[in-house]
């Protein structure tokens, strides 16, 4: 495989870029698309007291569940954490914050994040005292919106089926849910992916997240969690 | 909840009547999930998920998942002819456009001005919104298909929600094992009793006072 | 042809959509990309007044330039209009309207309109007196930015390569552009497809505009202008 | 503009030093356009079109054009290996989010300062700004390739702009017939000579005062 842009590397190469304390976003709804290799090593490598930024806390053994669980997180920002007792369990406990954000308002914020957006209105959560909290407001016409702010992160972790060799990416069916917006929205974005493929192999109108938005490609090792339908 | 497979497939049934040919549909868990069970296969349905799939068809066959083609709620599903994916961010466009036609979900509490309560209990249960926010305020018709009594035999349906709100007047009809209202103007309407029971049953266990149909359609077992 | 959703239709049958005074939102980029046979169809109809909305005003007799050549329209939301002198002739003569946005803003401002989001936030163009005229500011962590409102409009009409009967389209190439930020954001949208095909015949991970966002599809007769290059 | 296509070149040889390996780089119409012709064929370059295409190639042979496969201003273009589409939509969130590396344009005017203005001629000429103000204000590197002079034989970089600004203190390189110029926090930086222009044609046709590199660089014809 010729590595002309120099993005396609081993899980190794991207390592140094999980630090403690940092801002990282995932893709994935549920587990389902999010990247196994890359949380199993940031797991390993022991990086703690993140920030992250995503649908869901997962399951406990799935996705980013799994860093949950191990207490890696300071503070979630997702739109759900019922699938993960832990993520709720801390956070009674005072260990974790999360932020919620309504899932398609997330999906926005990280879009905007991702497209150089500062903020977008939004009317939905209004009046909801946990969406709205510390949120400005802003009249539009004579009604009331709420400013939510783009996401954008340190490094941002997908799971695709395949990358050509300058990171333009497909997504296998629902897999593909959250993971283009957060492949927009890194500073660095890690792509782990299902197969490498030379460049020009991919159909050219069937791309869904350009290379420039892709910093690197690692082959991923395949799912290694049980689902919580087996 | 203990309450048994035909009981929910009633509901479910019921709540099927709502579908017409054409619509985009999104279904919560639980009873919500029996309605395509109900659907005449002349009846063509895109079924929604906020994951984004527009199409969304049964559960496979054992041993026929697929790890990427699951449900919002992370569980394998099938794709109808004629569906797609899209993003998420996509999926909720579709919500917020007005484009979803009808959400099915379920609920802790319905207040008698249709005000929804189903995201949160505080203290003990702390899920997280997820897309009933957007569905609840955006989807064109609401409709809630839940247990006309909590576990301890307190009514679901209130005057006013104790439970912080998924969103305000945003329920358009309720289907319970007992009976279905109509959220009005003038509050609730109800306009069917499921049998085995009366006029009664329904008063006792409805936390709040109701108008009546003129015309009250009884469902029969 | 099946027609299980209705949605598959001739010219004729959408042609009581368009009335004088209308919003008239279309895609395309320099005509690449825009519809010719229903432009031709309300060219025919004599409808006029029209706000139109899309990235340009096209060519004189290419894309939608052949309605501002016809002084159909009394408003244009556009990016650009140099490529059609008679809009820029009926603006200095006061026949026609012409609110300029930053291309990229203005493809936004029509996504938010898409997708039910009442505005966006913007730092481009802030300096620019007709960029920010009329258009309310918003202080978010001590900066200013534009508030940029949706764009959405009564009819959208778009160019793709293929529907299905669902009408879920996939455009050709770089005549994609606008084409499916302009189908969301039509209160009813019409699409001119080159082939319409069974359902179950696009492959479904790339389908680019669901069929939810498509109320009509009707038979292109083809490109009818010569393009500039010709 | 009555300049030959030797000196057009020229410019766009300059312009393409900037260019390294693996960039994002969008062009605009006229002089740009000539500038993947001086790049090597060992250089990986994107090029980017505000209409959604990533991976811009050469124009195709007489006959060979693809009506959908056309640059920003409608012209026939290929796509190179590996080259995309995307909605317009998407193109830009590339340039906003800062993965342009370089964008290089003509002008009308370029202030001292790096104002660009290339929008607009009040009451003569209206085009309207296209994407070229998200382009000079999130481009990484904002590269101006035009004339010393306008046709009247005025100063096209100027103290201050007289023409509508498309955006303020953005344009980092300024290449022209006869020299090259640095936007610094000085001001003008003069690095590099065109021949057969001396010092003293350039600060004769240049509006401003500028700075001088210690070491000028002279690039012969």
């Amino acid at each position: 495989m010729d590595n002309p842009f120099g993005k396609i590397t081993a899980l190794e190469n991207v390592m140094e870029l999980f630090h403690d304390g940092m801002t990282l976003m995932f893709g994935g709804f549920g587990g389902v698309g999010s990247p196994p290799t890359l949380i199993d090593g940031i797991l390993e490598k022991g990086v703690t007291n993140l920030t992250l930024i995503g649908n869901d806390t997962g399951f406990p053994t799935i996705g980013i569940g799994k860093l949950v669980k191990a207490e890696r997180a300071k503070k979630v920002i997702a739109s759900h954490i019922g699938s993960n007792p832990f993520a709720g369990q801390q956070m009674h406990e005072g260990k974790l914050e999360v932020e919620f954000s309504p899932q398609g308002i997330l999906a926005e914020r990280i879009r905007a994040g991702g497209v150089g957006l500062p903020a977008i209105l939004s009317d939905i959560g209004m009046d909801n005292a946990i969406v709205a909290k510390n949120k400005p407001l802003f009249t539009l016409n004579g009604k009331n919106y709420l400013v939510e702010t783009a996401l954008t992160a340190e490094v941002s972790i997908v799971f695709a089926k395949k990358a050509d060799e300058y990171g333009n990416l497909i997504y296998d069916k629902s897999a593909r849910n959250t993971n283009p917006l957060v492949a927009m929205a890194g500073d660095i974005t890690i792509a782990e992916v299902e197969e490498i493929v030379p460049l020009g192999s991919l159909a050219t109108d069937e791309i869904i997240t350009p290379g420039v938005f892709v910093n690197y490609v690692i082959p991923s090792k395949g799912v290694n969690w049980k689902w919580a339908w087996e | 909840m203990g309450m048994g497979v035909d009981i929910r497939n009633q509901m479910a049934r019921r709540a099927s009547e709502e579908i017409q040919n054409g619509m985009v549909v999104n279904l919560g868990i639980g009873i919500p999930s029996l309605v395509p069970n109900h659907l005449s296969k002349e009846t063509k349905v895109m079924f929604h998920a906020e994951n984004g799939i527009t199409g969304m068809g049964p559960s496979p066959n054992k041993g026929e998942e697929d790890e990427n083609l699951c449900n919002a709620g992370g569980f394998p599903v099938t794709l109808t002819c004629g569906g797609s994916y899209t993003d998420s961010a996509i999926a909720f466009g579709m919500i917020r456009r007005g484009k979803v036609d009808i959400t099915i979900l379920g609920s802790l509490q319905v207040s008698q001005n249709g005000d929804l309560a189903n995201w949160i209990v505080p203290g003990k249960k702390v899920p997280g919104m997820g897309g009933a926010m957007e569905l609840a305020q955006k989807a064109k018709k609401v409709i809630v298909v839940m247990n006309h009594s909590d576990k301890n035999g307190s009514p679901k349906i209130v005057p006013v929600c104790t439970l912080p709100l998924t969103s305000s007047k945003c329920v358009d009809l309720i289907i319970t094992e007992m009976a279905v209202f109509k959220v009005t103007e003038d509050g609730l309407l109800l306009t069917e009793l499921f049998a085995p029971y009366c006029l009664e049953n329904v008063v006792t266990k409805t936390g709040c006072e109701f108008n009546i149909s003129e015309n009250i359609r009884r469902i029969p077992y």
